[in-house]
């Protein structure tokens, strides 16, 4: 690395002359002794999480700056928004990172707090604010399960920004016509592919969709075939052991194949690049049954108002159910039910020249006041705080429902830095099943992936 | 008196004018060397410094993230190994033969040549609409060209379905090399459309002329006038056609490589390893690997088109 | 007789499908944006204007597309002006190994558009302090996009007669008065060409403008583009279409523009 | 206006070739000096290291009294007709003949008023804003005369002026070239590869063979006295027999033949020489019926050049051509004498002029 750094130097000297007038840089040097912060997220007003950046940039910013001027100290607060795949924003992150640039506070998934922290992207919140870091007041409000997200090795490197919950979403106008319960909640998978039949003869196109195959990418894992391995009781990881071909792995893809086998589901969705965008329009025009989706489904996507498949009736027509472990009690910690979750984090830039402030940015941005201003106006959303929830989910059933049944018995995905390969391997199995490979053999290959990924036999659990 | 005057030597011009000094306009080395000089050094500042190191990335195991990314270690040739070892490498590699063979070979340069002579002797509105078009599929981007293909063939509502009265056909799917073989044709054909337009132009039209008074048919036009004039401009237009069409990675958002990895030609894989796996190590040395693929073609065309001078 | 009228119908009837093959998938561009709620079917519009007002509403949209005039244009200009300069050097005096340095420029550069160069062109770009300036990232494309713009524009100076330049020579004109009043009008379709191609390379750049420039208000629209997503990565069709064909008529108009007034044609030179 | 002098002039190319092998000629101020030789002999690099296109690697280039064989083509007051003309085709005939002066940073207004002037002297008033690929060959060629005219240079270079025109035009082009010469009284060079141009345009002309110079002279010297057999077999529409023979005392002995010593030789001859005998067949009395000191033979080829013949006789195992004026010419396979004119006739000695 030292000899790269040289020859950088080297070259740098020689562009100099072509790039004197380019210098103009970062846009730093600002008023006398203001405090100047940045704060990034994957959101950006007018696309992609617009609400956020509005957040962010109309709450936020001036709330934040007149408290802090309120104690004496002149802080600038700057927002810089962003809006693209979830990859690329990783990828700039990592860069910014790498360079020792980037935001002082930025949002980050939380499965990527492993690889991060691996890479010395982020630091531990004490090495880097000291005590404030433990002694912030929203702990206690925060549930363990989702303070998890945040840790890595046992220590904490960032706060918990939200949570998620997946769920069997249903179409209770396709349910009342083949002659199924608007209450639907399955106790079985077998349960499900009955429902799925019974569609299936009162003509409905597609009885199930599971997400499935590569095209789809981390939505086949998060909404397919992870949730259904839980469900038959298996992890991907477990005590920092990979799971191989193990039989809960070859009961979930035994799944997808007397769906997609059975003429259940439409294979071919799960082959197209668009297949998501595909699978929600269909959902919301009412050509599928039932959906595994998470709660982002019931808020942005079929949301009456502004979702991108709007269902005008969706309060009415569609409906909801708890996932089923394969068969009651068989989940993972004997578990009738399950689910998966994810959320983003909150990181202070360990860049960053006030780290304390930054901290105190973040924490400000998950108080009560914040998330509640956050959430109003039908923007509601999981927040990290069960204090926070239990006002601002009330008239919301469906964010109740999983904040409440289904966020008690989900599980997270191990974040470290090989999981995004695991995950296409997994994708790559049940791609496998749905164009006709016996779940058996899948299973027996995504091992063979599986070893050649985590580094050999010995970190997988026989 | 009709032998007081000797033919014009036209053979003679040619043979004697290569040996004159070719610096017509009294350049000397120095201001050669001023005049390329800012374009070399941009080229090697954000060119052949950051290649090389990538070049160098390619014997690292180097990743975006993870402990890898804070310390890389040096693998030597490990990568490139476990590429070559890899069943799917290979696939993908025979899938870019053909898309580049079909795409870029027959498709673009067939198709945009086809172009630049149905039109090399028109004007107006007619040429004007048909470069337009064409040239408007090369200039949008490729965020919302995806979008324009997959309403094109899309399985359920796609305008091509809804043509030939074929619901649920899905050429995505079904066949997904040929429909992004036709999708990169569309694409990129403009290209090649210009640069033979502006090479046709260069074809004195007296010896069309001449060829045609001698009764040679259209073939005969091309192969024996056209041709010979414009060789350089075919070698040059196959060279960059191959190599761009070679690290074209925009088939990725019609088929996302799509479906199990029936399209997944080497710049997709590449995208997928570095940019989602974050395997940057390793996809720098599949990145090599393209480079010297690129290599024999290159070398394949200059012998093909060289030789016969 | 027979043949030129059976030539005359063969022509249009290729015509007519060439012009099938390049409009029908730019139909869905047309009709989605003047419909209220688009899906990938092309259908008959209902002529709202909403999603434009939408467009016209969003504080980076269209903002944007200047940017990327403003970062297609310099880069178009510096990479003509540079290409032609060095191509015509190379292409006037011999320097040995000229080829092969051009072949392996022209291999590197395939190199460094790839995914995988992206950590070095940041790092170089964070060292000479370029991040986040749009001139640094017109420097950076400009190198990239060098070598076969070099490559392509020898060809156009290759070709050119000498004796132009020599009977300028003799009359006086110094090298870059023949640059300036000869070479490049002869070789003009092929700048255009070489302009025309390097906009359409930068027009639909998006990770280069996205790494090396984090602010917004310099992003180009390729990067406003992927912003037009849910946050679960759902495409919102209604406000991408209409953006696209946005997007799409600064590029129309600069072709048109660029055909007018230098064509992409040969003057028609002395016969020969 | 200008003499030129080329002192010792040399041109080796890198490899070896010597193009030019130290050349000296003297053109002086107003002479219309032609440079004749086939192709490859050097004539066309000598024009272009006199207008410093080529770097002379040895000797110098004088132009009026200044030594500018260092100096660039632009510097050396001098301008360039080439052969294929190198009107610019992007810019229209006005800009054409006015571009020298543009490069002199003359303004638009007197620039478009000389070129207008020129060119209404050579015709072109009606084209001035026609682009050369709508002209005609001849109509360039005189755009190209004009642009070089309006320079008002020391001295013009023509590269093979004539010979992109078809052969009609090229005849008249020649009279309009050697009259507008002759008008400007500008010291001018050109190249032709063309014995028959050289011969009727020039005032002088140098005759060049694998970048030496054969001869030099005026195109009455070189066609009736050529230096050497190169130039003799050179210059002439018609090639001069060139026979093999022997000195037999007072006489010679060709091709079987007794024909009389020349005129020049005479008393320069040793007996039993090996020798070249030269003669134009137009200096050649053709009769049927047996003559004193003539060629015999039989006639096997009669060819028409119009106002008389060319008639080729096979005397022994040598062709002896001879013109014979209309009316005269023989049947072939008849028997034929031909007697050449003594005052003539040449003697070659090691293929130099006796």
């Amino acid at each position: 690395m030292a000899l790269r750094k040289r020859s950088m130097g080297v070259v740098a000297v020689l562009a100099a002359s072509v790039v004197g007038l380019a210098a103009c840089g970062q846009s730093s040097g600002g008023s006398g002794d203001a405090i100047e912060l940045t704060i990034t997220q994957n959101a950006i007003a007018g696309g992609k999480n617009a609400a956020g950046a509005d957040f962010i940039a109309n709450w936020v910013i001036p709330k934040f700056e007149a408290a802090q001027k309120a104690k004496g100290k002149d802080v600038k607060v700057k927002f810089v928004p962003s809006g693209v795949d979830d990859e690329q924003y990783k990828t700039k992150l990592s860069l910014d990172l790498k360079s020792g640039k980037g935001a002082d506070v930025m949002d980050i998934d939380s499965i990527w707090a492993g690889e991060f922290a691996e890479a010395g992207y982020l630091k531990p919140l004490p090495d880097l604010v000291g005590a404030e870091a433990d002694s912030w007041d929203g702990w206690a409000q925060i549930p363990e399960a989702v303070q998890g997200m945040a840790m890595y090795n046992g220590k904490k490197y960032a706060l918990p920004v939200g949570t998620d919950g997946r769920v069997l979403y249903f179409n209770k106008t396709l349910f009342q016509k083949a002659g199924l319960p608007a209450d639907w909640q399955p106790t079985s998978w077998q349960e499900i592919l009955d429902a799925g039949t019974k569609l299936k003869s009162s003509g409905v196109p597609v009885p199930i969709q599971i997400n499935a195959g590569t095209a789809m990418g981390e939505a086949t894992s998060m909404q397919g075939v992870l949730p259904l391995l839980v469900g038959a009781g298996g992890e991907v990881q477990q005590n920092g052991k990979w799971t191989g071909a193990s039989q809960p792995l070859k009961d979930a893809l035994g799944l997808y194949q007397k769906i997609y086998g059975g003429g259940l589901g439409d294979p071919k969705l799960q082959q197209e690049a668009k297949g998501r965008d595909k699978s929600f329009q269909q959902f919301a025009e009412g050509k599928i049954g039932i959906l595994l989706e998470g709660d982002y489904f019931w808020r942005s996507v079929i949301n009456p108002a502004e979702g991108v498949a709007k269902m005008a009736d969706r309060d009415q027509s569609v409906g909801y159910a708890m996932i089923p472990a394969m068969e009651p009690g068989k989940g993972i910690k004997g578990q009738d039910f399950v689910s998966m979750s994810g959320g983003s984090l909150r990181a202070v830039n360990p860049n960053s020249e006030h780290p304390k402030e930054a901290f105190e940015l973040a924490t400000f941005t998950l108080s009560p006041e914040a998330l509640k201003e956050e959430t109003k106006d039908g923007n509601v959303r999981i927040t990290p705080r069960t204090d926070v929830n239990k006002d601002i989910l009330a008239g919301e059933p469906l964010m109740t429902f999983i904040s409440e049944k289904v966020l008690p018995v989900t599980a997270f995905r191990p974040p470290v830095a090989v999981y995004p390969q695991v995950s296409v391997a997994l994708q790559e199995a049940t791609a496998a099943v749905v164009s006709g490979t016996a779940p058996d053999q899948a299973a027996a290959d995504y091992q063979k992936k599986l070893e050649g990924i985590v580094g050999g036999a010995g970190n997988i659990a026989s | 008196m009709a032998q007081a005057t000797s033919p014009p030597e036209v053979v003679r011009e040619s043979g004697q004018a290569r040996r004159y000094n070719s610096d017509a306009a009294g350049l000397g080395r120095l201001r050669a060397g001023a005049f390329a000089a800012p374009a070399l050094l941009l080229i090697a500042v954000f060119l052949v410094f950051p290649a090389l190191w990538v070049l160098y990335l390619g014997l690292t195991n180097y990743r975006l993230t993870g402990i890898a990314a804070a310390e890389p270690q040096f693998v030597g040739l490990d990568n490139l190994i476990s590429a070559v070892s890899d069943p799917t490498f290979w696939s993908s590699t025979w899938l870019t033969v053909q898309f580049v063979l079909g795409s870029a070979v027959i498709g673009q340069v067939g198709l945009g040549f086809a172009i630049a002579w149905l039109l090399r002797d028109r004007q107006g509105p007619l040429k004007r609409l048909v470069e337009g078009l064409v040239i408007l599929a090369w200039i949008l981007p490729s965020a919302i060209v995806s979008f324009l293909w997959v309403a094109l063939l899309d399985r359920d509502g796609g305008t091509l379905n809804a043509l030939l009265s074929t619901p649920q056909f899905a050429p995505l799917l079904d066949h997904p090399m040929l429909s992004i073989i036709v999708f990169n044709t569309w694409r990129g054909t403009a290209f090649s459309m210009m640069l033979y337009g502006a090479a046709l132009g260069n074809v004195p039209p007296s010896h069309l002329e001449s060829a045609r008074l001698a009764g040679a048919s259209g073939w005969q036009q091309l192969r024996d006038v056209v041709f010979p004039h414009i060789r350089g401009h075919i070698l040059t237009n196959l060279l960059l056609i191959s190599l761009w069409t070679f690290n074209d990675f925009t088939p990725f958002l019609l088929t996302a490589g799509g479906p199990d990895g029936q399209s997944e030609v080497l710049a997709v894989h590449v995208y997928k390893v570095a940019l989602q796996g974050g395997e940057l190590g390793y996809g720098a040395a599949v990145s090599t690997i393209i480079l010297l693929i690129n290599l024999v073609v290159a070398v394949f065309y200059l012998r093909l088109l060289r030789s016969k001078k | 007789m027979t043949r030129f009228v059976l030539g005359r119908i063969g022509f249009y009837t290729l015509i007519a499908v060439l012009l099938a093959f390049f409009t029908i998938p730019l139909l869905w561009l047309v009709t989605a944006p003047f419909t209220s709620d688009p899906t990938y079917k092309v259908s008959v519009p209902d002529f709202t204007l909403d999603n434009f007002r939408a467009i016209a509403e969003h504080p980076y949209a269209l903002p944007s597309l200047w940017n990327s005039v403003l970062l297609s244009a310099g880069t178009a200009l510096l990479v003509v002006i540079l290409a032609a300069l060095a191509a015509y050097a190379l292409s006037r005096v011999r320097l040995p190994g000229r080829d092969a340095l051009l072949y392996t420029l022209l291999l590197l550069s395939s190199i460094i558009t790839g995914t995988a160069a992206m950590v070095p062109l940041f790092q170089l770009a964070v060292q000479l302090n370029l991040i986040d300036s749009q001139l640094g990232l017109i420097l950076i494309l400009t190198g990239g996009l060098l070598p076969a713009a070099i490559f392509m524009m020898k060809d156009f100076m290759d070709a050119t007669p000498k004796s132009y330049e020599e009977s300028a020579r003799v009359f006086g004109a110094t090298p870059l008065q023949i640059v300036r009043h000869v070479v490049v009008p002869l070789v003009r379709p092929g700048l255009a060409t070489i302009g025309v191609w390097a906009v359409a390379n930068v027009w639909g750049n998006f990770l280069m403008p996205y790494l090396l420039l984090s602010d917004v208000e310099k992003q180009p629209a390729a990067v406003i583009t992927y912003t037009l997503y849910t946050e679960g990565g759902q495409a919102n069709l209604s406000m991408l279409s209409t953006f696209g064909l946005l997007y799409s008529i600064p590029v129309v108009l600069m072709y048109l523009f660029v055909s007018k007034k230098y064509g992409f044609r040969f003057h028609g030179g002395i016969k020969r | 206006m200008a003499a030129i002098e080329l002192r010792g002039l040399s041109k080796v190319y890198p490899g070896g070739v010597k193009a030019l092998d130290s050349l000296d000629l003297a053109i002086p101020d107003g002479e219309f000096f032609a440079l004749l030789g086939p192709s490859g002999c050097g004539k066309t690099t000598l024009l272009r290291t006199i207008a410093g296109l080529e770097t002379a690697t040895g000797g110098a280039v004088v132009i009026g009294e200044r030594d500018v064989t260092g100096v660039q083509p632009g510097a050396r007051d001098i301008a360039m007709v080439f052969q294929d003309y190198a009107l610019f085709p992007h810019m229209d005939v006005t800009d054409n003949i006015s571009y020298p002066l543009r490069i002199k940073k003359v303004g638009k207004g007197p620039r478009r008023e000389k070129a207008a002037e020129v060119g209404a002297r050579l015709g072109l008033e009606h084209l001035m804003d026609r682009r050369p690929g709508q002209l005609s060959g001849g109509q360039q060629q005189r755009v190209a005369l004009a642009r070089v005219m309006a320079t008002q240079a020391q001295a013009f270079l023509f590269d093979e002026p004539l010979s992109n025109l078809d052969a009609r035009l090229r005849l008249e082009a020649r009279t309009f070239l050697k009259k507008l010469q002759r008008e400007l009284g500008v010291t001018t060079v050109f190249v032709t590869h063309d014995q028959a141009e050289a011969l009727a345009m020039a005032d002088r002309m140098a005759v060049m063979e694998a970048g030496h110079i054969r001869q030099i002279g005026t195109p009455a010297e070189v066609f009736q006295r050529p230096a050497n057999t190169f130039v003799a077999g050179f210059i002439g529409s018609t090639p001069m027999n060139l026979l093999d023979g022997t000195v037999r005392g007072d006489t010679l002995e060709v091709a079987g033949c007794k024909v009389a010593v020349p005129v020049t030789a005479e008393g320069r001859l040793s007996d039993g020489e090996k020798i070249v005998y030269g003669v134009r067949p137009e200096y050649m009395a053709y009769s049927a019926a047996p003559a004193e000191g003539a060629f015999g033979g039989r006639v096997v080829i009669v060819e028409n050049l119009g106002a008389s013949h060319l008639v080729t006789l096979e005397a022994g195992d040598v062709s002896v051509q001879a013109v014979v004026p209309e009316g005269n010419e023989p049947a072939v396979g008849d028997d034929g004498y031909a007697v050449p004119r003594r005052d003539r006739a040449l003697i070659y000695r090691d293929g130099d002029l006796v």
